[in-house]
């Protein structure tokens, strides 16, 4: 599907997504809380299939953070980025594990290093870092003395 | 007097071999394993590195023996004498020259298979004193495997017996003067041999069948936790026992120390018989050994279930109608 | 499982395991194709390429090339270098910065050689030395220009 | 089926493999739950080696990033540096001149092969070869050797650069490529005698470690792993980068799942690499080794994303740049993460030493899953 089409498949399922000049792939803004079910059509419907989620990050911002799934579909073979934004205090958004397993440990490592809680995630604890870290290291403003050299 | 004399000479000669033949099978091993993998091995201690497996024996001596905190103490420390009692024992019976042997036991291949199953207690006792789950795991491993191949070792072993008719080392050696067996004896065999070999490779937990210490899967297995002198105990059984193993199947198969003779060739017998029976002795048994460390560098460890199928499914049955074939060609006279 | 496929089964592991016991016993018998490199005594020549330390070459009168521009203190990722300049009075009686010390960690190098690229007079390069361990710490801390050192003329 | 052999119960022995252990190949650790020998649950716990490269990156400039990434998955440290070049070339908008690019995928796919045969090696010494570990290294030295020639180093080579690569070309490179390759081609026979073709290597291989097409996807599989279940998946063949896509390249597929299928696809694809060599390597244009770019790079405020076909997998590199001299934000899509999150699916119901066998074929590099 190319892009175009794309902005019209999604726009049907969900007509509050907004889309962003993306330079490669179709970018596609949404509220955290559609998120879920939006990523059950994104893989379930047929003529989008998106079954690969290759990339799973966040971006904290001065003043929000921001969920980014690249997803792929191995049968159509196209792409779109989608973005959900979180607020910086106590950020949750919904698990996806249950849809692309690979995002049980992409938000493990999420949670750990950006302190984004996952709902309903079956095993939601650090992934990299020691149990009992404090802080979330990933965020723009962590600072820490002791393991961080400034040079 | 003169009797506990004997007693003691016999004795600190056992050990002085042991601790010989540990050092020169220990060095062999890793100069073997080196050029199979294109090094060249320990070359730094001694004249070609032949006194480097001296200066690790000295590195183990002088090591602290550590006991792991939650150990049964008594049988931990007692595991590797064990190991080391049960090998002393096996030297026994075995023949490393013609004439010299310590106990001519009419029943010397009963005396060795049964203690030689002395092996597996240690081991036993090693995993399960340690407080270890990999030790643990390896000693249930070595007891399922030993148990197993001692089946079969010991049918290849009756082969030979009833060749024979006799269950004296010394005449089965004798029953060898004109023709050692794995000439005379046909197929048969040769298909007791080769079960032989591949069982008493399992039996000493050599690979492809160290499952007991398989380092890849359980670090080191039954002797995790040991170290130093312990460690060294262990390790020293182990190659004893390889070369006890390799010495019987030179008895069994290739005579012993009985020299290679062909027929009414009287000119060549005669050279033959020229050469010290201990070099014949000491050369097959080495010969057997090298083999059995070929299979260590050439070969992928199996998995605990192919293991034990290898030995009920393929070795057991065939060794078994081997017996059968045996007593055939025994009774018919098959045999030169 | 049939008689024959049980019996075709063992001959044919055994061929296919004695063919590995041959490849290792060639190598065995074979003792040239030792790749070894005994390395104390045997130290085989390194390209000029590798990228072992950071040096600062000086010609024969203990000149070097070093202006003090800090173009390579910038483009080190790991804050290896620090160059500490001097003002100084040249022929003409202008007064010009210099360079007064050129501190090198070796502890925090990665040899990534971003430095040596980034120097627009090609004062520093990489030396093939690669035996950096000491005991003291201290003694990675280096500076590359010679005492007495000086700028070459003609360098801007 | 696999849910039901992971329920845990009372005298389940529960056993740490790592973080010191011989077969993790680094500081892996897995806490690995048994029913006397067959594996009922593996929980892979990480970070012994975090770094922290991406917070690194962010204060470092786009010339600086570089180098660290030679330093995730340092078998193939030039694919890596590959892969951060082109996102910020993709910022930069530069044209690359040819000759680096062919000096780029010449180099990523001797990495390829350098690659492989150390994780050949490695595989058989996790099933308890130890000898065919040494056989690789005689190979990969070589490898080493050339590179170190051009590159000046022999593991974190830190050669490919924003516009091209640092140095032009080392004027033994192409002599002793076709060395190699001569050599290469003589002794691949041996890997089959001494390997491939062994019967217990078969056994161990054959039917364990398990995973469907399907959940190779799920799992975001990617590389050898999920193409040994029938994903198509190599980035060089799909989207095609510098001059992949005019060489002759075939994408290995198996549709086998097990380890013996990796296994298979691994020993192709050091086939296929070689070809590509052959085929660059008399071919090399002339010009420049690097395209001229500005001595302070600024990407334009954006995201970029760049993905290249490691020797594991899918490598991707995401930047969120402000226009500033240092990214915004990197994240790095290792294909080590993705693909070691499915070993507890392919683990449940084998034995330990097919846990092993199955580290083994995932060709795990700790620091790629780490970072």
């Amino acid at each position: 599907m190319t892009s175009e089409a794309l902005k019209t498949a999604i726009t049907a399922l969900l007509p509050e997504a907004a889309f962003e000049d993306g330079r490669e792939w179709l970018n596609v803004r949404i509220e955290a809380k559609d998120w879920k079910a939006f990523a059950e059509r994104l893989r379930y419907q047929p003529g989008l299939d998106f079954d690969y989620l290759f990339c799973l990050t966040c971006v904290d911002w001065p003043a929000h953070m921001d969920m980014v799934y690249h997803l792929t579909s191995t049968v159509h073979r196209h792409t779109v980025v989608v973005k959900a934004k979180l607020e910086r205090e106590d950020p949750a958004i919904d698990t996806v594990c249950d849809i692309w397993r690979t995002a049980e440990f992409h938000e493990r490592e999420v949670y750990d290093l950006f302190g984004v809680r996952f709902n309903d995630h079956p095993d939601l604890r650090r992934l990299l870092l020691t149990d009992d870290w404090k802080g979330w290291p990933l965020r723009k403003d962590y600072e820490d003395p002791v393991n961080m050299i400034k040079l | 007097m003169a009797l506990f004399l004997e007693f003691v000479i016999a004795g600190l000669l056992c050990i002085g071999l042991f601790a010989i033949l540990g050092l020169v099978l220990v060095l062999m091993e890793r100069k073997v394993s080196a050029y199979m993998q294109i090094r060249l091995g320990p070359n730094r201690v001694g004249p070609k590195g032949a006194l480097q497996t001296l200066a690790d024996t000295l590195k183990l001596l002088s090591k602290e023996g550590l006991t792991p905190r939650g150990a049964d103490r008594f049988l931990f420390n007692l595991a590797p004498f064990v190991a080391m009692i049960g090998t002393m024992l096996l030297l026994a019976p075995i023949p490393f020259a013609k004439g010299f042997q310590l106990w001519d036991i009419n029943i010397g291949v009963l005396y060795i298979s049964a203690v030689s199953s002395l092996a597996v207690i240690s081991i036993l006792l090693a995993g399960w004193a340690s407080n270890n789950k990999y030790s643990l795991l390896g000693a249930m491993r070595s007891g399922a495997q030993i148990v197993s191949y001692e089946l079969s070792a010991g049918l290849s072993i009756i082969a030979i017996v009833v060749l024979t008719g006799s269950l004296s080392i010394s005449d089965i050696i004798a029953s060898q003067a004109d023709g050692w067996w794995i000439f005379k004896g046909h197929l048969p065999v040769w298909i007791a041999f080769v079960t032989f070999i591949i069982a008493v490779t399992a039996e000493t937990n050599r690979a492809p069948f160290d499952l007991a210490e398989a380092e890849s899967e359980l670090t080191a297995g039954f002797h995790t936790e040991y170290s130093g002198m312990k460690f060294a105990l262990f390790f020293l059984a182990e190659y004893i026992n390889i070369f006890i193993v390799c010495a019987i199947g030179a008895i069994l198969f290739f005579g012993g120390w009985m020299p290679f003779h062909i027929g009414n060739w009287e000119g060549f017998n005669r050279i033959m018989d020229y050469i010290p029976s201990s070099v014949w002795f000491f050369g097959k048994t080495f010969f057997l050994i090298f083999v059995i460390m070929w299979f260590r560098w050439t070969f992928p460890r199996l998995r605990i279930d192919q293991l034990l199928n290898l030995e009920w499914k393929y070795l057991l049955p065939i060794s078994m109608v081997n017996v059968l074939l045996i007593t055939l060609v025994a009774i018919l006279g098959w045999h030169f | 499982m049939t008689l024959k496929t049980y019996f075709s089964n063992i001959f044919s592991t055994i061929r296919s395991l004695l063919k590995g016991m041959r490849r290792t016993g060639y190598y065995f018998t074979h003792h040239k194709e030792i790749i070894t490199q005994q390395y104390p005594e045997y130290k085989p020549p390194l390209p000029e390429r590798f990228r072992g330390e950071v040096v600062m070459p000086h010609n024969a009168d203990n000149e070097h090339k070093c202006t003090g521009c800090t173009a390579c203190e910038l483009a080190c990722p790991n804050g290896t270098i620090k160059i500490v300049t001097k003002q100084e009075i040249n022929a003409a009686g202008k007064k010009k910065k210099a360079l007064d010390t050129f501190v090198y960690h070796l502890e925090l190098c990665t040899m990534c050689n971003l430095c040596i690229v980034a120097c627009p007079t090609d004062a520093i390069e990489m030396a093939q030395s690669f035996e950096h361990s000491v005991f003291d710490r201290n003694s990675l801390i280096k500076t590359l220009n010679e005492p007495g050192s000086k700028l070459e003329e003609g360098i801007e | 089926m696999l849910e039901e052999i992971g329920k845990t119960e009372e005298g389940d022995l529960i056993i740490n493999i790592g973080p010191q252990h011989p077969s993790t190949h680094g500081v892996l650790h897995l806490v690995i739950t048994l029913n006397g020998e067959t594996v009922k649950k593996v929980e892979p716990h990480l970070g012994y080696i975090h770094r922290s490269i991406e917070k690194m990156s962010e204060s470092l400039s786009y010339r600086q990033f570089i180098y660290a990434t030679s330093r995730m998955d340092y078998l193939s440290s030039h694919i890596n540096n590959h892969g951060c070049a082109l996102c910020v070339e993709q910022g930069l908008e530069v044209e690359i001149p040819e000759r680096a690019q062919v000096i780029r995928v010449l180099m990523g796919e001797l990495t390829r092969i350098a690659s492989h045969v150390l994780w050949w090696g490695a595989l058989a010494m996790d099933v308890g070869a130890i000898t065919p570990f040494f056989h690789a290294f005689r190979e990969r030295e070589l490898l080493n050797d050339l590179m170190e020639e051009t590159c000046g180093a022999r593991l974190t080579m830190n050669y490919m650069v924003p516009g091209g690569v640092m140095f032009d070309l080392h004027p033994n490179f192409q002599r002793r490529v076709h060395e190699f390759i001569s050599m290469f081609k003589s002794k691949i026979g041996e890997y089959d005698e001494l390997v491939t073709n062994n019967a217990i290597f078969i056994n161990r291989m054959k039917g364990v470690g398990y995973i469907s097409r399907e959940d190779a996807i799920s799992y975001g599989c990617s590389g050898p792993v999920a193409r040994a279940s029938g994903v198509s998946c190599d980035i060089r063949k799909l989207y095609p980068y510098d001059i992949y896509g005019k060489v002759q390249l075939e994408e290995v597929l198996d549709d086998g799942g097990d380890c013996y299928a990796r296994y298979i696809v691994r020993m192709k694809e050091m086939q296929q690499s070689l070809s590509v060599i052959e085929q660059l390597i008399d071919n090399i244009p002339s010009g420049d080794h690097m395209a001229k770019t500005k001595a302070v790079l600024k990407l334009p405020k954006g995201e970029y994303y760049s993905r290249v076909e490691t020797a594991r997998g899918e490598f991707g590199v995401y930047i969120v740049s402000e226009g500033k001299m240092t990214p915004y934000r990197i994240k790095y899509r290792s294909p080590g993460f993705s693909n070691l999150s499915a070993i507890d699916h392919m683990a449940r119901g084998q034995k330990i030493g097919d846990l092993v066998a199955i580290m083994g074929s995932l060709d795990l590099v700790i620091p790629d899953i780490d970072r």
